[in-house]
């Protein structure tokens, strides 16, 4: 346009982990323009998983970021971190175990005895508990090795461990690593639908000192949510602009694999949706887990329902 | 202008001097000689506020010391050059140090290099010199230091006859333009009687000073003097009896 | 001679692996084969390159910074024992702190920009500098120190016209040492919170399993050290000729 | 003073640190005070402990290891010029590799047992060991080598008896340098893939947002460095007692 | 034993040495005097196998010297000793080196420090002696090696004259019981009369060669005996020519 410049209002964002698929939304939002329209002039930073993007959100070197929702809420309890959720970016949990066919996995039952190797604090370990009951199996029975994110991949496609903690996403990845074997996808949601995925999160004093920037951002956001989500081949392409070290094709099968997790079959909420049941419920599902100690939180601690996408 | 009254030193166990009384006037030339290893150079440390003595004072000046001092000068036993220093910055570093301009005594320097037969080694480094010319760099740095008391250790020990006699006379006419006091540790007999005002003799382990001899002979002396053989030649004889 | 035979290491090194990743069939997400790793270069050279030349001037910025506040700081050391019993033992203990994990930290106040990367190459390279130098300083011969002594040179002089002097060789070593690490704390400083740079490629392609991806640019990586360190080199022999 | 001196400086860390955690407050969710870090501690102190252990000994263990490659390797460094020209870059540039980058793939190799940790170790403190004794090697002073040379001396006699004895100083320079890196190459190798020692606690608790023990894990890291440190710097004196 | 043919030698742009021609007999003492700077320890390392010569021919025992050889000894002009090593097992190096028992040589090795008047001083380290007292390590280091051809760069320059002479004295006894090539730089003409059969003289820059004397006097002898002086006499004049 020929306007004048208007002054756009600076915003730091992370990204949960790296620039995957499963973070490109942002990426979309950025090129079509969303954020523009919405006023704002937005950095995107690659985060490093979620306690990192929590600590750096309520540091205040970042106004927004993207953390499980899981993660943030045994984070805020523990630490009684400054930060509070906006949106839910999925609606039902990615985790997953991931393991390769032929390691003796197919089922969740197959788990017993075997050897998981995980981020340690990931969702995926801290509800395995849960998602072990649900599945009729002893969780004391599996054993966690903590390992870095990177790592990860690797330590599965050497075999030596037998399933890692995972998103669901990640399925080309690891098939991608594994050199065409094909990789077995064992989904919390399935066992466990309350869990929310990831979350929008900010600091407290933002959510409470500049609600309209909270739901400009909230809104161009997700809005760049929805387009990748219904242009998932759009997303590859825009992210390895971003991004070149990226693989568009992979990117593009990630946010196809993920729609179903952001508006599963049936759901009828505004996209990003966050309702204080759910989190009730989930943090009931936390203190079961042992994760939380019982009436440490309640919701309101954790997120901002007036904010949440309506 | 120096004074020692009952100094005595011991390194550890080593016992090195012990109860040394010396006096030397402010124009004064004294020669020390001694067995090696009869403490000469620990004397000269003391003296040049390097060593504390474990007993006894030692003053300078008339103020007792306790650190070294820039009016006096020390040239060490080895030639303690800077090896990544040339000939040249090696002669000019007191001038540095004492925040004088090395410009300013550069001719100075290009000149004792000059009388001591290093015409032409300006640029060169350390390691490139012989074992003489390397103590001549050192004597050249004592001397631009133009000191009320000069400490010389050895200075000529690693030179030939003939440079040895050109020096001696150098530092001669030296003394008698400007005269100081100076205070040098030699192993020449004739050295000594050439040079010296009065020569003490130092016994060994625990050194002590014993007064040898006035020479009183006039200035300037030469070597091959008949006078001077002849002194030599008696203190060779009270040497033997002393250091025995 | 001087160019033929670190060449030749090379290809012995670069023979070897392939080598060993066809007769031993190493697993190409383990350790993909050189082939696989030009391949990968070769794909997105210009961004490679730029990505190198962001993590150069980390490490370069932070290793300058680390001389200028390392070799005060040993001076201090041997100027004074008490600030040695003092502060050395923290500089040790503060040296042992995992950088990675207090990479957060160091985000949060010093933000995404340059200064985060700077200050962790500045954290993992000032102990070998301050070290050496120090150690170095300490080892001048008695005799020059003495010269020095005798001379009433002001403190000032026995240490810069003495004893760092002295103690140059021996510096360099330290700088040595510290350069390779800079380059590894520009990386591990770029593992949190970073847009660009060779650790932000490594990092992230890791989590992608694009194990050729991380190849090419950790070879980058030693071709960075390896410059720094021969230039390093360079400037030494132009520094000590004799030494 | 020679206890009292270092322990002022810690309790004038300390007191800074407590000082900032009130004053600026400092988000104790960033930097706990040191209070909740002795209170984490004193949670699980046996606990810690054994962790403490761990670490300390997979860092000696590669420690060990790394001195037994390390000189030798400089020893065939100092022997052959081509030798030097061929694998000194390679050295270097096997160093500029970032270790938490090649974590997995010894971990793949050398399983989760102590085996990768000790790799580990010596992937990071070889480096300076290296180089240390290879350029105190080159500095023997030119009149002692003549004097060997003089009488004929083997090679192995001018090495041993003479360059490395005359090197042992900067060696422990090296070694000093070395043992820091060492507990870090510990800590960077446990967090792939271990189930003990203070860089798994670090690891896990700072990955549950757990500081304070994270704090109190690296405050023992701390104190395994200074005291390999110091207990370094006992050996030196033993072995160099005129240096 | 020794021969040396037309050898030259460059330091870089120094012209060290030029021409030299030499000839060392199996049993004789060479006694090689000059100014400084002038060659003199250039000279030995060549013979020594030390350096290179860049022209001419150097033979030791008929072989063309390439390298050091264990049946040659040399004590350098400064001490050279390992500053780690006590003083008998600085004089002992030479015995470890060549593959003998230390053991073997322990009581030899005292013997001779005691000889140099360091008996006693045996477990000290270098650092705690006086220079003279270094150099007499460095001079019990060479002579354990019972060599069969010994090459003395200035080995008493550090000495007091009584030492002097007294070592003197027992080189003279050394070299009477067991006779060897000896070829030994000295600044003090009088020594070289003492303990030389032959005198030659280097001229500086580039040093040559010129024969002084055959010193034809019986054995033993002793300084201030008259023949000695006069020839001593006769050669200080010599000297002054020729280096002039
Ligand atoms: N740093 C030291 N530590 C221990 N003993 C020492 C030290 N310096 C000197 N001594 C001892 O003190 C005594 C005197 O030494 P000094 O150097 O003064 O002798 P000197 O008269 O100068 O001998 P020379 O003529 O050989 O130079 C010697 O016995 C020596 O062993
Ligand atoms: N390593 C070197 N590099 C350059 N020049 C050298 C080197 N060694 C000796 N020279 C030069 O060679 C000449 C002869 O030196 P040399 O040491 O043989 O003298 P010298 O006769 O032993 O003297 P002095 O009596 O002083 O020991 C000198 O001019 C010296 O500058
Ligand atoms: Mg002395
Ligand atoms: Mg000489």
């Amino acid at each position: 346009g020929g306007g004048p410049p208007v002054e756009r209002a600076k915003v730091n964002y992370l990204t949960s982990f790296s620039t995957f698929g499963r973070d490109a939304y942002v990426y979309v939002a950025q090129e079509r323009g969303f954020f523009e329209q919405a006023g704002l002039d937005v950095t995107i930073t690659p985060g490093t998983g979620s306690v990192d993007v929590l600590k750096l959100v309520a540091g205040g070197r970042a106004e927004f970021g993207i953390a499980d929702f899981t993660a943030t809420a045994i984070t805020v309890t523990k630490e009684k971190l400054p930060v509070t959720t906006i949106a839910a970016v999925q609606q039902r949990s990615l985790a997953a175990i991931v393991a390769l066919e032929g390691n003796g996995i197919s089922k969740p039952a197959d788990l017993a005895g075997k050897k998981i190797g995980d981020q340690p604090g990931s969702t995926n370990q801290v509800m395995f508990p849960v998602y072990a009951k649900a599945a009729g199996i002893d969780p004391a029975q599996v054993q966690f090795v903590p390992s870095s994110p990177p790592s990860l991949p690797q330590l599965l496609a050497a075999g030596q461990v037998d399933g890692i903690g995972q998103f669901v996403v990640g399925k080309p990845l690891i098939e991608a690593a594994a050199k065409g074997r094909k990789a077995v996808v064992l989904p919390y949601g399935d066992l466990v639908p309350d869990l929310y995925g990831n979350a929008l999160v900010a600091s407290k004093d933002t959510a409470a000192q500049k609600p309209d920037l909270v739901r400009q951002f909230s809104g161009a956001l997700l809005k760049g949510l929805t387009y990748a989500i219904e242009h998932p081949d759009e997303v590859g392409p825009i992210l390895k602009k971003y991004q070149p070290a990226q693989d568009a094709g992979v990117a593009s099968a990630e946010v196809a694999l993920m729609a179903p997790y952001v508006k599963p079959s049936g759901f009828t909420g505004p996209v990003g949706e966050l309702t204080q049941p759910r989190v009730e419920k989930i943090l009931r599902t936390l203190v079961e887990a042992g994760a939380i100690p019982d009436g440490s939180v309640r919701p309101d601690d954790l997120a901002s329902f007036a904010l949440a996408p309506k | 202008m120096i004074t020692l009254r009952g100094v005595s030193h011991s390194f550890g166990g080593v016992h090195a001097l012990a109860g040394i009384d010396l006096d030397v006037d402010e124009h004064e030339f004294v020669a020390v000689i001694g067995r090696s290893g009869c403490g000469k150079s620990t004397l000269l440390r003391l003296v040049a506020g390097l060593l504390t003595p474990s007993e006894g004072r030692v003053e300078v000046a008339g103020d007792p010391v306790v650190k070294p001092r820039r009016d006096v000068s020390f040239m060490f036993q080895r030639p303690a050059l800077l090896p990544w220093r040339t000939v040249l910055s090696n002669v000019l570093l007191p001038i540095e140090v004492f925040g004088l301009s090395p410009r300013a005594y550069r001719d100075r320097a290009h000149e004792l290099l000059g009388l001591v037969g290093l015409g032409g080694f300006e640029q060169r480094l350390p390691h490139e010199l012989s074992g003489g010319m390397q103590q001549r760099v050192s004597l050249c740095r004592s001397l631009i230091q133009s000191p009320r008391v000069m400490l010389m250790d050895e200075p000529f020990s690693a030179l030939d006859a003939i440079t040895r006699t050109e020096l001696s006379e150098e530092l001669q006419r030296v003394q008698l333009e400007l005269p100081r006091a100076v205070v040098f540790v030699t192993h020449s007999v004739d050295e000594a009687v050439l040079l010296a005002d009065r020569i003490v003799v130092l016994s060994p382990r625990p050194g002590r000073i014993h007064e040898l001899a006035d020479v009183g002979l006039p200035r300037p002396r030469a070597l091959g003097q008949v006078e001077l053989d002849q002194v030599s030649r008696e203190l060779r004889g009270l040497l033997g009896e002393v250091t025995a | 001679m001087k160019v033929v035979l670190p060449v030749l290491g090379l290809l012995a090194l670069i023979g070897a692996w392939w080598l060993a990743t066809i007769v031993f069939g190493v697993d190409s997400f383990l350790v993909p084969s050189p082939a696989d790793v030009v391949a990968s270069f070769l794909e997105l050279p210009g961004y490679l390159l730029e990505q190198t030349l962001v993590t150069l001037w980390e490490a370069v910025a932070g290793f300058g910074l680390s001389i200028m506040i390392g070799v005060p700081l040993a001076l201090l050391i041997v100027g004074s024992t008490v600030l040695e019993r003092m502060f050395y033992p923290l500089l040790v203990a503060l040296n042992a702190v995992p950088k990675v994990a207090i990479a957060p930290i160091v985000v949060v106040w010093f933000g995404f920009g340059i200064e985060s990367k700077v200050l962790m190459v500045v954290l993992v390279c000032i102990f070998p500098i301050v070290i050496s130098t120090a150690s170095g300083m300490k080892s001048t011969p008695h005799e020059l120190v003495e010269l020095f002594r005798s001379l009433d040179a002001p403190r000032r002089h026995e240490f810069f016209k003495l004893r760092l002097r002295h103690a140059l060789p021996q510096v360099f070593v330290g700088l040595k040492v510290a350069i390779t690490l800079a380059v590894i704390g520009a990386v591990i400083g770029e593992f949190v919170g970073a847009r660009a740079g060779l650790g932000y490629v490594i990092y992230t392609s890791g989590a992608s399993a694009d194990t050729s991806l991380a190849f090419a640019a950790m070879a980058l990586l030693a071709v960075i050290s390896v410059a720094l360190f021969y230039g390093l080199g360079y400037v030494e022999k132009k520094v000590l000729p004799y030494a």
